[in-house]
């Protein structure tokens, strides 16, 4: 019996998608249940966020810059900050660092958990979405407490912070920490080792090495196929030299390395190594120190272009900033980390059943605020 | 009473460093046993030091920063061996001028050459340097020898053509398509140029330094001023 | 519209008809899913387990044929505003929309140079209940749901409309 | 004997009203205004390109098939499966009949490969999709 192919459709999962992070069309030609190939359309959140850096101070680009990744929007503002302080040549003074290293590590922390919790919603299971959500409140409490808000901070401007740590900011975050350390391995047995998580992510949408690289995927991405690949040892910035953490990388405990499960096992190591480092951080956390000792009190860098590249929790976040020596950018181009995700998902995406498919997209962890600026 | 809560902190990281990890996990006061821990982590790391000289870490940062910049010297004096006449006439040390012409091959060549190895294309930034000259730039990166060279291309905005490396680097495919949506600088050979952001249907190249925003999309007014708002 | 729609002069029967239908129109209005941008996680926030959104009776929903409210939570931008106002179309009547946070009310921070930005959702869709702030608190999004019951109940479907 | 038949008439009238009062009532008085937007097919915000009538593949059709026949086959066992006990040894052997020439249909099936799926070609298969991995050549 010959087999007869029907023909193909085109269905949109379109802009309009729970499983899409935000507003993503991907074109799909499918016959009904293989997905031959994926056309992702972006741009639906294009906000022109390079056009308004051409057109405010270097102070008012900050709170732009939270909104572009409004998930990690600490370590946005922390990426941008250390690519103007290369620029201008300042030094903050040790507290500033440190308070700095533990904002983005509880950033990162925060950012994973909704990464993990919406993983697992795209795969159906939606209870421990809800844990890790009620988590990430108890993190959101914290940075309301230092800097007033939940979500978009404004908290680190060039050359220092906005806001001091607050009275019982270290207990309030070392409670954190106590009730958080045990929780990770929950969450790791309640959806990493669940029968039907594994059976749906394992060995499905592996990414070889050369293929990330060669699409520059970044970040936990990256290091779920293998490739020991982290900004913030391999290129390292700010003090993270001082703190000792390792670098998870998939090594296909569940099936090949660089499948789904892998990348959900990075973020998952990636949790214990930031807890780890902000507990090193608050011990070694200097007392005195003035959180606006080195600010400028106008921005005006020399003129120059400067490229420089942090670790944001889904990937290398680069920052190319070009100043003609007045107060406001002549060009601000951010390198966003999901952008280059994206682009990998037809490669390894195709072929692949339709749920498969949205599985390997939730695996990838985009934002769109990010993807379209 | 402080000084007693540090005995009991050090003493139980002894006894954790020889092993039994239930000396600190029996302290009863929360933040006491997490300094606890915290000490663990430092007095292992400080065993961990000692045995790497930290003197040969300190003066490796010097040493990167003038290898940086003759490192740029380096490479371009390799591509204009390999390719006299593709280097363009003013020189900085920080970044490398090209001609349009033969850049494909110039990447191709760099991707492919054993010492240099770049392998992955960091970030590709468009420029509009005003009086109608765009500029391509490219931050180049390799894995294996760690080190980056950014490589710039200027090109007139009346023929804003430059040869794609889509084929070279698979992620200039995204890139240029998203620096021909902003700037409008056309990438020979891409397989397909077409706008990534914005609308397809969307007139002029918004990052340019002369744009202004069209009336109206499809019916809906779209500079800010919306009537009754003054 | 409806057979007995807005054709009764105003009486008592009607009016007690009115507040039954009204009542039953507001009580759980269930939400579509429509998060953009940064106002979208706050959203998730709001809906997830400690701003629990489901113990009034609003459940998400993604697909516009089951929701009765739309919640626009985030920038709407150009290429989106097209999609909107075809989602608005599309989903079932009565429907009501709420516009979330300052980006779907005016364009909030991206109102001077957005050349991609859609000044406020109310050029496209009739909004009901504006929600302000950016992102907006999941306790200023459910007074802002609250708010949109009471207006839900004070709507007249039968009575013919005067004038 | 027949009286009884009168609760079943009376559960089916009552079902059939049960359905009938929201209907009426919803087509009383529930706003609709039919507009052409509205009746487009959702595609989650974009305009649905092509048509859903199109040519499926023919492995479809077949499971559907199959799935009918041994799910009829399920219906004839129940009635019998309740009076099992009264009917004794007779039934248990007519039923191994009925079922044994389904087993024969279902192995004739299985022979003519009907019940194989279409397998399908990814790109970088590993661990228990490697023999998915697509060759080159197609």
């Amino acid at each position: 019996m010959g087999v007869v192919h029907g023909q193909e459709m085109v269905l949109n999962i379109g802009p309009q998608h729970p499983a899409t992070h935000g507003v993503l069309r991907l074109q799909v030609k499918t016959d009904g249940e293989i997905i031959s190939e994926i056309t992702p359309y972006m741009g639906y959140l294009h906000r022109c966020f390079e056009k308004h850096c051409e057109n405010v101070t270097y102070e008012q680009v900050i709170p732009f810059t939270d909104r572009c990744d409004y998930l990690a929007s600490m370590t946005m503002n922390f990426g941008y900050v250390v690519a103007m302080e290369q620029l201008m040549e300042i030094k903050v003074n040790d507290r500033v660092e440190y308070i700095r290293v533990i904002m983005a590590e509880l950033q990162r922390i925060a950012s994973h958990l909704l990464g993990i919790g919406a993983f697992g919603l795209d795969l159906g299971a939606f209870t421990p979405f809800l844990h890790m959500l009620r988590d990430r409140e108890r993190i959101l409490d914290i940075f309301e407490m230092t800097c007033g808000a939940r979500l978009l901070y404004n908290y680190m401007w060039v050359g220092g912070l906005s806001h001091d740590l607050p009275t019982g900011f270290v207990e309030a975050t070392l409670n954190f920490l106590d009730y958080f350390e045990p929780k990770v391995d929950e969450f790791e047995n309640l959806l990493g080792h669940n029968k039907i998580f594994v059976e749906r992510t394992a060995d499905i949408g592996t990414m070889p090495a050369e293929v990330a690289i060669n699409y520059g995927v970044t970040g936990p991405n990256l290091r779920g196929s293998g490739v020991k690949w982290d900004l913030r040892k391999d290129d390292p910035y700010s003090i993270y030299d001082r703190f000792d953490f390792n670098v998870p990388v998939g090594k296909g405990i569940k099936g090949t390395v660089g499948d789904c499960w892998d990348r959900f096992y990075v973020r998952i190591e990636e949790i214990r190594e930031s807890v780890k480092i902000v507990r090193q951080a608050i011990d070694q956390l200097p007392k005195d120190g003035d959180v606006h000792q080195s600010m400028p009190k106008k921005i005006r860098p020399p003129k120059g272009s400067i490229y420089r590249r942090t670790e944001s929790p889904r990937g290398d976040l680069g920052y190319y900033i070009e100043s003609d020596g007045s107060d406001t950018p002549y060009r601000l181009k951010m390198r966003s980390p999901a952008f280059t995700a994206l682009s990998v998902l037809n490669e390894i995406g195709a072929g692949w059943l339709m749920s498969d498919v949205l599985g390997i997209l939730g695996s990838l962890d985009i934002v769109l605020g990010e993807i379209d600026r | 009473m402080s000084e007693d809560k540090e005995k009991i902190i050090s003493e139980a990281v002894e006894k954790a460093l020889q092993g039994d990890m239930d000396a600190i996990n029996n302290i009863e006061d929360r933040v006491t046993r997490s300094k606890a821990k915290a000490a663990l982590v430092k007095a292992k790391r400080a065993k961990v030091v000692n045995d790497k000289d930290s003197i040969k870490e300190d003066n490796t940062s010097e040493s990167k920063v003038e290898e940086k910049i003759n490192f740029n010297q380096t490479v371009c004096q390799k591509i204009s061996e390999k390719f006299p006449e593709s280097i363009d006439a003013e020189q900085n040390d920080d970044w490398i001028q090209l001609k349009p012409e033969n850049w494909l091959k110039v990447a191709k060549w760099l991707r492919s050459d054993e010492k240099l190895y770049f392998d992955s294309l960091q970030c590709n930034t468009g420029m509009d340097l005003g009086e109608g000259v765009l500029e391509s730039r490219y931050n180049l990166h390799s894995m294996k020898h760690l080190h980056k060279v950014e490589i710039r291309i200027k090109v007139s905005a009346e023929k804003p053509d430059i040869p794609s490396v889509e084929q070279v680097w698979r992620v200039a495919d995204w890139f240029e398509r998203e620096t021909y949506d902003m700037f409008g600088i056309n990438f020979i050979g891409h397989r397909d140029l077409r706008r990534i952001l914005l609308p397809d249907d969307w007139e002029g190249w918004p990052l340019r330094k002369d744009y202004e925003e069209q009336e109206t999309y499809h019916g809906i007014v779209v500079p800010k001023v919306k009537e009754g708002w003054e | 519209m409806g057979l007995l729609e807005n054709k009764f002069t105003d009486n008592i029967i009607v009016e007690k008809l009115d507040k039954l239908l009204s009542w039953s129109r507001s009580t759980s209005p269930w939400f579509f899913q429509f998060g953009t941008a940064c106002c979208a996680i706050e959203m998730m926030a709001a809906a997830a387990s400690r701003h629990d959104l489901m113990r009034i009776g609003i459940i998400p929903r993604s697909s516009p044929r089951q929701a009765d409210v739309m919640i626009v939570a985030g920038t709407v931008t150009m290429k989106m505003a097209l999609r909107v106002k075809k989602l608005y179309e599309q989903m079932a009547d009565p429907k009501y929309v709420v516009a979330m946070g300052s980006c779907a009310t005016s364009g909030g921070p991206y109102w001077q140079h957005g050349y991609h930005v859609l000044k406020g959702v109310d050029i496209v869709i009739p909004v009901d209940v504006y929600v302000p702030g950016c992102p907006p608190r999941p306790e200023a999004l459910i007074e802002g749901l609250l708010k949109l019951q009471e207006q839900i109940l004070e709507e007249r479907p039968l009575t013919r409309k005067t004038g | 004997m027949y009286r009884d038949f009168g609760t079943v008439l009376f559960a089916v009238m009552l079902g059939i009203v049960m359905v009938a009062i929201p209907l009426v009532i919803s087509w009383l008085i529930a706003p609709s205004n039919k507009t052409k937007d509205k009746l487009d097919t959702y595609e989650c915000g974009e305009e649905a390109e092509g048509s859903a009538w199109l040519q499926f593949n023919i492995r479809f059709y077949i499971i559907a098939l199959i799935f009918l026949i041994f799910d009829v086959e399920v219906v004839f066992l129940f009635p019998w499966a309740v009076v099992f006990k009264e009917m004794g040894l007779l039934a248990l052997i007519e039923m191994g009949i009925f079922l044994l020439i389904l087993i024969a249909g279902l192995a004739y099936v299985w022979v003519k490969s009907d019940l194989d799926w279409v397998k399908r070609k990814v790109k970088y298969g590993g661990g228990r999709y490697k023999s998915l991995t697509a060759t080159t050549e197609d």
